[in-house]
């Protein structure tokens, strides 16, 4: 599929999706919209990705092949790096925290150099390292932030998060960080894809359509929270209606809270079907949660099986008069 | 079904639907209560609609701090003709007697923490 | 005057991109990029399917009717054996990190070079025949048939990735190509289209115990013949022994030390040190039934890595040794460390490693029993037992290429380092980003140093030369080091291409020139017989 | 008018530009029947609001009273709290004495006779404010007549006003100012910490009508109001008819606090 | 020296249009790459071939274009492009898109005396291509030679004499038949 069709299936589909619940709702099927398909799409979610990780583990890891990206442990008097080869499974979740939460691998892109000059500059692939940290933590803050309509009273950590996120007190409401943070860098995500060549090249329809339908859903979030105000105290009654289980939906909440809940809830079901997997399959991953110790310890592998070997008897058979005549012991004379 | 690595995967997983089911849990058996903000007896009509007040009363008391405090227009006309002073502490807050009985219900059900009140003084409330 | 053309016109390449995306447009096999395909007798003696006479120029490749099938199946099956398979399938997003790691594609520009697109190659076909998605959105979800083009472009890419594991470490989920790689692989030996240059030695190793196919007498004749080099260069006579049962240890190298130079002086280091250590209690033998450390069938199957393999433990148990000492060598040690153990262990009749000179316990191999040769070194000179004089390799200024499998696959960065230090006085290294975990691969890892495919090589290992080039340059380095048989095989002929001023060397060569043996004469060469500046004879220097 | 004010406006408020606020709601009520906002009609309005202080007359009466009524007037209509650590008290207007009100005035023989004279002091409401050029937030403005305002709910606390303002009539809440106010006064809102604040020339007032607080409070009279853009006022005759001094009147800021000594 | 002078001031320029000419001949997806990544470790085919490319505009404004001096920089370009995928014209198309580069470059300007300085850089540019022809062919000869040698390096041939290898099955079976 050519680069420009990638980039337009993808985005007609996320315009049509944006349709749907402002014409489902229109239709007067918003019983359907705020509580079918969340909590179908809830299901979705959690089946889903529960049978992919259930999936992944039913296939065994035969061998242990780490990735070692620093000294290993040998000798006490050679510096071993624990964290980036690790030999203990302490240190292995060392190695994984800082994988899952600062994304290390990818900021190994981050190298700082002398060039052309006394002037340090860094490579550029800092910035998708920068670009993907500033995502990822910015949507789960913001999904935190959220937690807000579904507790009742509201935890403290979500206050603390909101204060933090508020803190430059600007506007009404204040801005969030995250809500600017996240634009800027999924439009970087984006971008990246559109105008470097490389990247262009391998996207698929499949790295668009989530970039969009993620644009789909934080741009209606914020549409929502600056510009077309919905009444959020109904948005909160639908929400904690909707944990209790016990669905009631209030009049009047506004078309745009619906495509922004219809955006997540496609989002949802989407993810155990596409590469969003990575949020599970990253601690999954043989190459980073495993020891480098399978000389210390042995790996079994579950469905070994024996293999046919060419034995030192049939070897000696074969060569046995040549072997006496360089002086070889051999086992038979 | 052979799961390889369980020990290891499913306390995992189940680490991840506790995490991810938290709203769920935390309301569990629990009734939604609404917050109901008390409203003033003797006037009826705030200077704009209720819906639009809901929404975006923060807007509007933002705007007019602004065209108070830089543009030194005071009076506010509403619709109805009824002129009204736009100020929080000498406006709003002398129909809206009580900031906990009606800005803190929605505020603190929705968790929003406004810093008005960092300058403004709210009523003195009756102990 | 009508529309002659100019000159550089007639020489201008048409540069328009093909008009079709990447996933339909066949692979061209280009010469120099591709090996000759395995020879039938080859894939006989290890009993692999499809032997036949077949050259992958051909339109035919000779395929059983059922190969799809043959193909999707082994997929399947591989998919519920191998957890990283089926992740690898899954989650890659296609974020570019690994791009431009990949030596092949700095080297060319051929984007399907890029690990991701390699490793793509094989995703759109598994989406296609084993996700809902990809059943249900074809093309939309990235999901492709498996054709015949696809099949040969998977031939092609294949063989185009030397395993080396450089884009995994920058992967942010750890996405290893060389797992996609043997994976694949296995997949095109289900078909029988292994190439010649793996197959042969594949071949070989199960018969004769070693890929070259030398026989025991010729092997045993062989290390002789580096004994007389020996007494030549240092006056004094080594005796190695075979086969004999009842030593303490194992001596297991690669056959291209034994075979090929510059190998053959790296043995001769070996055999040097191995000497020093006998009179201090060194109880040590070589084998001729398990004389290859190397492993190709790592390049062909994990079923075929574990045959070969087997020899190892085999023939340790067979001569009651209680450890296993390993040479120099690059994917023997990734199959040493990551799999033998899992393989063909547990080794219950070997003994926890324990060096008889300085008493150390190997206490990280004490599972598998098997010592790397840089470890026990580097052991006995942080313990003082060797006696050394590093101006010996004075007219050396050395650099050291990490291999890939030990840098990425064992993390053994320090230990030969240590020796290199040690034993030259002239030491600098590569700039950072092209050494230790970072290293750019010799360009023809993973049975790819074929002399076929020698332009692959030399593109595919112009990132490691330039940064040789840059040393020597700078600090006047004419002595390129490494641990591995293959990087001894291949780096040489990258030198001679880019920098023709450049040796290579393993590192028990240096060693075996610095150690200073008992009764030895006055040296005036190192092993390779060039002679050492300032230790010339003095009738030399009369005459 | 009003829409092109609101854009001017908008053009110099750096951070309302961000729209995030603004906009909408006013989107909202364009929408709607003309809203108005307007003066009161009681409001006063000027087109250079000024005041002079005669210092003999406000001598005389601290002299017999040690009067403190314009001082203590403003402070607690303003919510200014009242801190004695010099080093964090808060003061819009206050007294100083000759030597530090006008260092550029004072000379060996002056001192003899002015020597320690309180003068009553405030913001001087400069005709060419520096605190308004350094605002990096615009927070402090010139409105049309005159008067140098505080946007408080803009103020980042920076503090660059204070250094620009050559008459430190700028104070700096170090802390929350509202343990230290005894009485709130409920009509007028207090400062929270990391705002700076100032006189604002009693502007709530002349909205209402209401003359500044330190001036209604002056029994002596010593302080008077007025617009200077009227040649008929009290300010513009007592300027006419007396010799008027005004503070670092060579910095060129051309203060609006004029004093007869 | 007015055309020295002109190409002179305009150096950089020039030299990143006939390094965009040379880059033109990668896959448009890879070009991008070459061009962008600066360090030149991780980028060693940008940075050589940019490397020989200033270091020829330079021989040739100075019109110094003797054997020894260029040797080094074009070495530098073709070495890369003669184990790459292509034909020997077009590994050596680069030389030739300099001309038109400078011609191009050139006729904004008017100046008539340009005409004979012209005329001798073209002079320059021939020889240039000449010298690149018999440096690819090295390059190309190397790469024939290096396989041989590897061949015999093995000493397959040599053990084989000996009768010392066995191959599987018929012995004397040459690979290169298979072709």
């Amino acid at each position: 599929m050519s680069a420009q069709k990638s980039i337009l299936y993808p985005l007609v589909a996320v315009l049509v999706l944006i349709l749907i619940p402002v014409i489902g709702v229109k239709l007067g099927l918003s019983y359907f919209f705020a509580v079918v398909v969340p909590y179908a799409a809830f299901v979705i979610f959690f089946g889903g990705i529960l049978c992919k990780i259930v999936n992944w583990a039913r296939s065994p890891v035969p061998f242990r092949i780490t990735t070692t990206c620093g000294q290993g442990k040998s000798f006490d008097w050679v510096k071993h790096n624990k964290f980036d080869n690790p030999f203990t499974n302490k240190q292995v979740f060392v190695r994984m925290v800082l994988e899952v939460l600062c994304f290390r691998s990818l900021f190994r892109n981050l190298k700082m150099e002398l060039r052309d000059g006394p002037k340090l500059t860094y490579g550029s692939a800092k910035w998708l390292w920068l670009g993907a940290l500033a995502f990822h933590w910015s949507f789960l803050i913001i999904l935190l932030r959220h937690m807000r309509f579904f507790a009742q009273p509201v935890p403290g950590f979500v206050d603390m998060l909101q204060s933090v996120d508020g803190f430059f007190e600007l506007g009404v409401p204040q801005l969030f960080l995250t809500d600017a943070v996240i634009v800027a860098a999924l439009t970087y995500l984006f971008l990246r894809r559109v105008v470097v060549p490389q990247l262009r090249y391998i996207s698929l329809p499949s790295d668009y359509f989530p970039l969009f339908l993620l644009f789909g859903l934080i741009l209606s979030g914020i549409g929502m929270r600056y510009f077309f105000k919905v009444d959020i105290i109904k948005v909160k009654e639908l929400a904690m209606s909707l944990v209790i289980l016990k669905p009631t939906v209030p009049e009047g909440i506004g078309a745009l809270f619906y495509v922004h809940l219809f955006m997540l809830c496609v989002l949802f079901a989407y993810f155990p079907f596409s590469k969003l997997t990575h949020m599970a399959g990253v601690f999954l991953s043989p190459t980073r949660n495993l020891a480098n110790n399978s000389r210390y310890k042995r790996h079994v592998n579950p469905w070994d099986y024996p293999v046919k070997v060419h034995t030192y008897e049939e070897y000696e058979e074969e060569f046995r008069e040549k072997m006496k005549e360089v002086g070889l012991p051999v086992e038979k004379e | 079904m052979k799961i390889y690595d369980g020990r290891k995967i499913i306390p995992g997983i189940l680490i991840a639907a506790v995490i991810f089911s938290f709203p769920f849990w935390l309301n569990f058996g629990k009734a939604a209560v609404p917050p109901k903000p008390k409203l003033p007896k003797e006037v009826k009509n705030c200077v704009e609609p209720t819906t639009f007040m809901r929404t975006s009363h923060m807007q509007l008391l933002n705007e007019w701090r602004d065209i108070v405090v830089r543009e030194n227009f005071r009076l506010f006309a509403a619709p109805d003709g009824k002129e009204h002073l736009m100020s929080l502490q000498n406006g709003c807050l002398k129909c809206h007697e009580s900031k906990a009985d009606f800005c803190d219900q929605c505020h603190n059900y929705l968790d929003v923490k406004p810093y008005c009140w960092d300058c403004h003084l709210a009523p003195k409330e009756n102990k | 005057m009508a529309d002659v053309p100019k000159p550089e016109e007639l020489a201008k390449i048409d540069h328009t991109p093909p008009e079709t995306p990447w996933m339909e447009t066949p692979a061209v096999l280009k010469d120099g990029m591709w090996c000759y395909g395995a020879h039938p007798k080859n894939l006989e003696i290890v009993d692999m399917p499809n032997p036949r006479e077949w050259s992958p120029r051909d339109e035919d490749w000779k395929l059983p009717d059922n190969w799809k099938e043959i193909v999707l199946d082994g997929m399947k099956d591989r998919l519920g054996k191998f957890r990283s398979f089926k992740l690898f399938m899954d989650i890659c997003v296609r974020c570019g990190a690994c791009a431009d790691k990949c030596h092949y594609f700095i080297g060319s520009g051929d984007p399907k070079n890029m690990p991701v697109l390699r490793a793509e190659l094989l995703r759109s076909v598994y989406r296609k025949n084993f996700t809902l998605g990809g059943k249900l959105f074809k093309k939309l979800a990235g999901g492709r048939d498996l054709t015949m083009d696809v099949f040969k472009e998977w031939w092609y890419y294949l063989f185009q990735c030397s395993e080396c594991r450089r884009c995994s470490v920058f992967c942010p989920y750890g996405i290893d190509t060389a797992e996609i790689t043997i994976i694949g692989r296995e997949l095109i030996n289900l078909l029988g289209c292994n190439i010649d240059w793996i197959q042969a030695p594949v071949a070989n190793c199960y018969r004769t115990g070693n890929h070259l196919g030398i026989q025991p007498h010729a092997y045993v004749s062989m290390i002789e013949f580096f004994c007389d080099e020996i007494e030549d260069v240092t006056g004094v006579r080594v005796n190695p022994t075979f086969n004999r049962k009842g030593a303490e240890i194992l001596f297991i190298t690669p056959s291209g030390d034994v075979f090929a130079d510059p190998g053959t002086y790296t043995a001769m280091g070996y055999l040097i040190l191995f000497h020093y250590l006998e009179s201090m209690g060194l109880d040590i033998t070589w084998s001729t039934y398990a004389s290859e450390g190397g492993n190709f069938g790592f390049f062909t199957s994990h079923e075929m890595a574990k045959r070969l393999n087997a020899k190892m433990y085999a023939e340790a148990e067979r001569l009651g040794v209680k450890w296993i000492l390993g040479g120099e060598c690059g994917h023997m040690w990734r199959v040493v460390h990551q799999y033998m153990d899992t393989f063909n262990g547990p080794p219950d009749f070997l003994e926890e490693p324990v060096s008889p000179i300085t008493g150390t316990k190997f206490e990280h191999a004490k599972s598998t029993k098997m010592v790397h040769i840089c470890e026990f070194t580097a052991d006995l000179i942080r313990h003082n037992k060797l006696k050394l004089d590093p101006s010996r390799n004075d007219n050396l200024v050395v650099t050291f290429h990490d291999s890939c499998n030990p840098a990425r696959a064992m993390g053994f960065l320090e230990e030969p380092r240590y020796i290199i230090k040690n034993v030259c006085n002239n030491f600098y290294e590569m700039p950072s980003n092209t050494i230790r975990e970072e290293t750019f691969c010799c360009g023809s890892g993973a049975g790819l140093n074929a002399g076929e495919n020698l332009e692959l090589r030399m593109r595919g290992g112009f990132p490691r030369a330039n940064a040789v080039k840059h040393v020597h340059e700078k600090h006047g380095v004419n002595m390129l080091a490494c641990i591995c048989a293959i990087d001894r095989a291949a780096l040489p002929t990258l030198m001679e291409y880019w920098v023709p001023e450049v040796e290579v060397t393993g590192v028990h060569e240096l060693v075996g020139n610095a150690l200073i043996l008992d009764g030895e004469k006055k040296r005036t060469t190192d092993l390779r017989g060039e002679p050492l500046p300032g230790m010339e004879d003095i009738e030399d220097e009369d005459l | 008018m009003m829409e092109k004010s609101r854009r001017d406006f908008l053009k110099i408020g750096g951070i309302s530009a961000l729209g995030l606020s603004a906009l909408p709601a006013l989107s909202v009520l364009a929408g709607k029947k003309q809203p108005a906002f307007k003066l009161s009609d009681k409001a006063l309005e000027g087109k250079r609001w000024a005041m002079v202080i005669d210092m003999k007359k406000c001598w005389e009466k601290q002299k017999k009273e040690g009067c403190k009524d314009c001082l203590l007037a403003c402070h607690s209509i303003h919510n200014v709290p009242e801190i004695d650590n010099p080093k964090r008290e808060i003061k819009w207007i206050w007294t100083e004495p000759y030597e530090n009100a006008f260092p550029n005035l004072e000379y060996e023989y002056t001192k003899e006779v002015l020597k320690d004279k309180p003068f009553i002091v405030m913001c001087n409401h400069c005709s060419k404010p520096p605190c308004v050029r350094v605002c990096p937030t615009k927070a402090t403005f010139q409105r049309k007549d005159g008067v140098v305002m505080m946007d408080f709910h803009r103020c980042i606390g920076c503090r660059y006003c204070m250094a620009a303002c050559p008459y430190g009539s700028r104070s700096f809440n170090w802390g929350d100012p509202r343990p230290y106010i005894k009485k709130e006064n409920m009509e007028f809102p207090t400062r929270t910490k990391g705002v700076v604040e100032k006189c604002n020339f009693c502007a709530e007032r002349l909205a209402v009508g209401l003359k500044p607080a330190c001036v209604e409070a002056c029994k002596a009279g010593a302080l008077v109001f007025g617009d200077l853009g009227d040649p008929n006022s009290e300010v513009s005759k007592l300027l006419k008819s007396n010799y008027t001094i005004r503070r670092k009147n060579d910095l060129g800021t051309e203060p609006n606090i004029y004093y007869i000594i | 020296m007015a055309l020295h002078d002109l190409l002179a001031k305009r150096k950089d320029d020039i030299v990143k249009k006939w390094f965009e000419l040379v880059l033109e001949t990668y896959p448009e997806d890879s070009r991008d790459f070459f061009r962008r990544q600066k360090n030149r470790f991780a980028n060693p085919m940008g940075y050589n071939i940019k490397e020989g490319i200033a270091g020829l505009f330079e021989a040739i404004v100075e019109h110094d274009c003797d054997h020894e001096k260029t040797a080094p920089y074009l070495d530098q370009i073709i070495r890369i492009r003669a184990v790459q995928e292509f034909s020997p014209s077009e590994a050596l198309s680069f030389v030739m898109d300099f001309k038109k580069l400078l011609r191009n470059e050139i006729s904004t300007e008017s100046d008539a005396g340009l005409a004979v300085e012209l005329d001798k850089l073209e002079e320059d540019l021939d020889k240039l291509a000449l010298q690149a022809f018999d440096i690819y062919m090295g390059c190309r000869e190397r790469i024939f030679e290096l396989r041989v040698n590897e061949l015999r390096n093995l000493m397959f041939g040599a053990l084989e004499r000996a009768n010392l290898v066995s191959f599987p099955g018929e012995e004397k079976e040459v690979k290169e038949n298979k072709i």
